[in-house]
């Protein structure tokens, strides 16, 4: 039997399809989850994609915090299940407490969308073991509100735990402090990452499949686990 | 769902009862855009004066924007060249919200320009905002699913002033309306010209793609099927605005219809979220198929949805405006009729369906009332507070306006532009003067990298982009279950145009051509945006009338179709017209998107071939 | 050195979709009693003694609000100004 | 029926761009005097009287406003109800 996995879907979601194609090219079931599902349909991961959840209107990822479906997906990340936020959904994990730190607009004002190299500086987390340890890889990042920040003592305990899984290589692109991209709770099973994965699966759409990693490093430990 | 009813609409609303006993009562027909012979006609037509809510709808009707009063003449040198021939692959053509091209093993593409022209340039951020979320609405109308947006914008010299307002306010408004409803963008124009300083041109392309049985069209038939109006609530925003802004210069908008009103601003809000809740509720709307006619609300905003979907039925419509979900206090019945607000659609929906259309926009939280029915009668009927307001035909407001064959002539200065050629432009002479000029040109406005605007637009989102920026031609894939995709190129070269309209026209359109076969696909359809200045002025109407014609005379000679577009006229600064701005925007068929072609050099050792003379 | 408050907000006519978009979170999170939301910009400014209230009003208008869509109430340190 | 104002601004030691991209147009703007300059968020909320503080605090802190890296005030009619 092959490994659910979760895509939520919130009014506003816009990346859920590729989110899905993804998970379905590394070999796993996708199963679509709505905003006002209470039960994740005993999925073995979810994955939280990018967007504009409600708009963004407020600050990005804070409504959708809220929603129904985010109650069991913090229960589940509490028992170590596997969970994914890609860009909005980066956002909004952060604003649910289960990744620490913000993001807040880029330093530039501007939306950027561009293919960006990123070093993966955790290839131990659930959705990074197919990766090496500092490779590079390259995949879009799309957004505007994407510079990350947290207080300095925050910072230092997550670079001092190896919670920085992702760093961008090209320094200053948005902002965001001591180059994160991407974070992880302190169980490695939580991951964040402003940057888009599912955007990078096939060169024909996307700008190479370095992104498929994530989530084959996923379906790995899931399969090792059964 | 949460119809809330409206305030009580004013006491003082002008009645048919009222209007047919107070025959001399004046009315301020003028200043609403009407002349004194358009007034006269409506009087004609009704037996009696109109009431404010009747003056409103056809004033904004009968505008250039919504009438094409003087363009008419002369678009239909498109249906008239198109043969059989070429219009064998439509669904749907000029006439329609947009055309529909079918592409085979039953997927259909539909595709449009608008401009969104002179609100771009009082709020430049929210005026090219709104302007992608109209074409957007345009396309879901049609039923099907929006898939990618373009973008052709024309803008003042670098280095004025008002460029920095204007350029980055556009570009970050199509940004984010484009990107937060999650449509790629494919590319696009950036074009500056001194004659764009203080008319900036917004042009906004948008295609989609659905199922041919999906295929909708807005009408309103069947005695007793219900209307319903979802989305947004409608508020106060733009009142007057369509008639105002694209009929006379604009600036002195007086937003108001009620003679009370202060002054309204005349822009409107884009919410692109409620747009994309929007789409997503009516493409469940389609596959549940719940929907027997449905209209995207535009410019004229209810005006024009009651008015285009009754005279396209069977039979009449009766709406109650107490039913209409306002945002406003007090709003009159003219000023529910006209507004503007954005993110609305109107359905045509049977009576034991009413529950299950309920349900389906319920579940992405929109607004939907039933505001209406259709009836067996001739006539629109439109009441509020219980009184009748509106009575008219339909097709008197939305197709059976004024139409005007404008003078034409051909300006006296062309002769003098046309013998000022390129002999007379110094030239590089040296190797280092060439290489100088080059570096120059690399480096200039018009050729310089447009990354500053592409890296503000998403263009990856749905993974089905396979070419987009820097690219000749933007390419998609419909499904990723095949690999039959589309190219899309927008393009016009509007000096060209100045010399010589006709030819100018024909060359866009050959660019946008070549820039779509370039790309490894099948050109098969057009669709254009016709920016120009004020019809009034005969050198303009000459442009016109010539651009048209070398368009429709270069399709035949392609062979394929202008499927629909879009006219803008009066874009000038005082009596300055801009640089006359046909913009073309071409559909081609991809069979394989894998074997699409891409831009640029491949690999170190690949041959270089240089085709044609 | 003295504090200023700009406070901007849309127009009651112009539609608010950030306001709206908060009074219906209010609803999912089980707060009633909100009747209404509007959201705008909150400036705070350290300006000179040197600079006159004619001055903050102009930088209001060019700068920090969009005359064309919003209102703005100027306050220096929570004395209202000007409107 | 109540007014009240929830003011929100980026705590000080996270950098403001937008505060920075106002102050340096300023500039630009030919006015000087203008030292610093915050952006935050001006929300205007329409209350059932029945709502009480520590419900409005709640709304701030849990809706309004993210404690990570913002600071609030909630006002009641002009008068400060808690910081
Ligand atoms: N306003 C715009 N929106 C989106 N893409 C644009 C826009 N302007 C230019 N582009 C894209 O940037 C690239 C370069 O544009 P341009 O310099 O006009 O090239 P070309 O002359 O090849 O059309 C093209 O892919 C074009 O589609």
């Amino acid at each position: 039997m092959s490994a659910r996995i979760g895509v939520i879907t919130f009014p506003g979601t816009l990346d859920d399809v590729d989110a899905a194609r993804a998970v379905r090219y590394a070999g796993a079931e996708a199963v679509s989850l709505w905003h006002r599902d209470t039960d994740l349909q005993g999925v073995d991961a979810v994955v939280v994609p990018g967007g504009f959840s409600y708009g963004d209107y407020l600050r990005a990822g804070a409504i959708a915090a809220q929603s129904p479906v985010m109650r069991p997906v913090i229960e589940a990340a509490g028992r170590g299940m596997p969970v994914l936020g890609i860009c909005n959904g980066f956002q909004i994990l952060c604003e649910a407490g289960l990744l620490p730190g913000a993001l807040v607009r880029n330093g530039g004002l501007r939306f950027i969308c561009r293919d960006i190299r990123l070093r993966v500086e955790n290839a131990t987390t659930a959705w990074t073991t197919d990766f090496e340890q500092g490779a590079a890889i390259t995949v879009p990042l799309k957004s505007g509100e994407g510079r990350y920040v947290a207080d300095s003592d925050t910072l230092d305990r997550l670079e001092g735990e190896g919670r920085v899984v992702f760093r961008y290589a090209d320094p200053s692109l948005n902002g965001a402090l001591r180059d994160i991209a991407g974070v992880s709770s302190a169980d490695g099973r939580v991951v964040g990452l402003m940057p888009h994965p599912e955007h990078a699966i096939d060169a024909l759409t996307g700008p190479g499949t370095d992104g498929l990693g994530l989530f084959t490093s996923v379906l790995g430990r899931l399969t090792a686990a059964a | 769902m949460t119809a809330q009813a409206a305030e009580p609409a004013l006491e003082s609303a002008d009645t048919v009862a009222h209007a047919a006993s107070t025959p001399d009562r004046e009315q301020p027909y003028g200043a609403l855009g009407l002349r004194d012979e358009e007034y006269a006609r409506i009087r004609e037509i009704l037996g009696r004066r109109p009431t404010d809510a009747e003056l409103a709808m056809y004033a904004v009707m009968w505008s250039e924007h919504c009438s094409y009063k003087s363009s008419k003449v002369h678009l239909r040198r498109f249906g008239e060249t198109t043969t059989d021939e070429m219009r064998r692959h439509l669904l749907a053509g000029i006439g329609e919200n947009a055309g529909v091209v079918d592409v085979g093993d039953g997927w259909a593409v539909t595709f449009k320009i608008e401009s969104h022209n002179h609100p771009s340039y009082v709020e430049p951020h929210q005026g090219a905002a709104t302007g992608v979320g109209g074409i957007v609405r345009d396309i879901m109308a049609m039923g099907a699913r929006p898939v990618a947006v373009m973008d052709g914008l024309r803008v003042g010299p670098l280095d004025a002033p008002d460029t920095a307002r204007v350029l980055p306010g556009v570009v970050s408004g199509v940004g984010f309306y484009g990107n937060c409803l999650g449509l790629p963008n494919l590319g696009g124009e950036v074009v500056f010209d001194p004659t764009y300083a203080g008319n900036p041109l917004v042009n906004a392309l948008c295609v989609g793609v659905l199922r041919v049985e999906d295929l909708h069209l807005a009408f309103a038939s069947g005695v007793g099927n219900k209307i319903v109006l979802f989305g947004a609530r409608t508020g106060l925003d733009g009142i007057g605005g369509v008639s105002v802004l694209a009929s006379e210069t604009f600036g002195d908008a007086d937003g108001s219809s009620g003679p009370s009103r202060k002054k309204l601003p005349s822009v409107q809000v884009g919410d692109p979220f409620a747009e994309k809740v929007l789409i997503e509720c009516c493409l469940e709307l389609y596959r549940a198929g719940l929907v027997v006619g449905i209209q995207d609300l535009g410019g004229a905003g209810l005006s024009c949805a009651t008015s285009e979907l009754a005279s396209a039925g069977d039979g009449g419509m009766e709406i109650d405006l107490d039913t209409v979900p306002l945002r406003a206090t007090g709003m009159t019945p003219a000023e529910i009729l006209s507004s503007e607000s954005q993110e609305r659609m109107c359905a045509v929906v049977t009576p034991e369906n009413v529950d299950a259309f309920m349900a389906v926009c319920e579940r992405w939280d929109v607004t939907a009332t039933v505001i209406g029915e259709v009836t067996d009668g001739e006539n629109l009927r439109i009441t509020a507070g219980g009184e009748v307001v509106v009575d008219v035909p339909p097709r008197t407001v939305a197709h059976d306006g004024p139409v005007y064959s404008r003078p034409l002539a051909r300006p006296d200065s062309q002769d003098a532009l046309q013998a000022a050629t390129t002999a007379d432009l110094a030239r590089p002479t040296t190797p280092a003067e060439l290489a100088e000029t080059v570096v120059r040109l690399a480096a200039s406005p018009p050729l310089a990298s447009r990354a500053w605007v592409t890296d503000q637009y998403d263009r990856y989102v749905r993974g089905n982009t396979t070419g987009a920026t820097p690219g000749d031609a933007g390419v998609l894939r419909l499904d990723d279950a095949a690999d039959r995709g589309i190219a899309l190129a927008i393009d016009c070269n509007a000096r060209f145009c100045l010399l010589d309209p006709r030819e100018g026209a024909r060359l866009a359109l050959a660019e946008a051509v070549r820039n779509v076969a370039a790309s490894g696909a099948r050109p098969v359809a057009v669709s254009d945006c016709l920016n120009f200045g004020s019809p009034e002025d005969p050198g303009v109407m000459w442009q016109f009338a010539e651009a048209v014609e070398g368009l429709a005379t270069g399709c035949v000679e392609l062979g394929i179709p202008v499927t629909g577009g879009n006219v803008s006229f009066y874009n000038q600064t005082a009596t300055t017209a801009i640089l006359p701005t046909p913009v073309v925007g071409v559909l081609g068929l991809v069979d394989d998107v894998r074997r699409a072609v891409r831009h640029g050099f491949g690999a170190p050792g690949d041959a270089v071939w240089l085709l044609g003379e | 050195m003295a504090r200023v408050i700009v406070d901007v907000l849309p127009k009651a006519e112009i539609l608010d979709p950030q306001g709206q978009a908060v009074a219906r979170a209010m609803g999912r999170l089980g707060v009633t009693g909100v009747a209404d939301v509007r959201q705008g910009k909150h400036f705070v400014l350290e300006v000179d003694d040197s600079v006159g209230d004619a001055e903050l009003e102009r930088i209001a208008e060019t700068l920090l609000a969009n005359p064309v869509m919003e209102e703005w109430v100027v306050r220096r340190d929570g004395g209202v100004t000007q409107q």
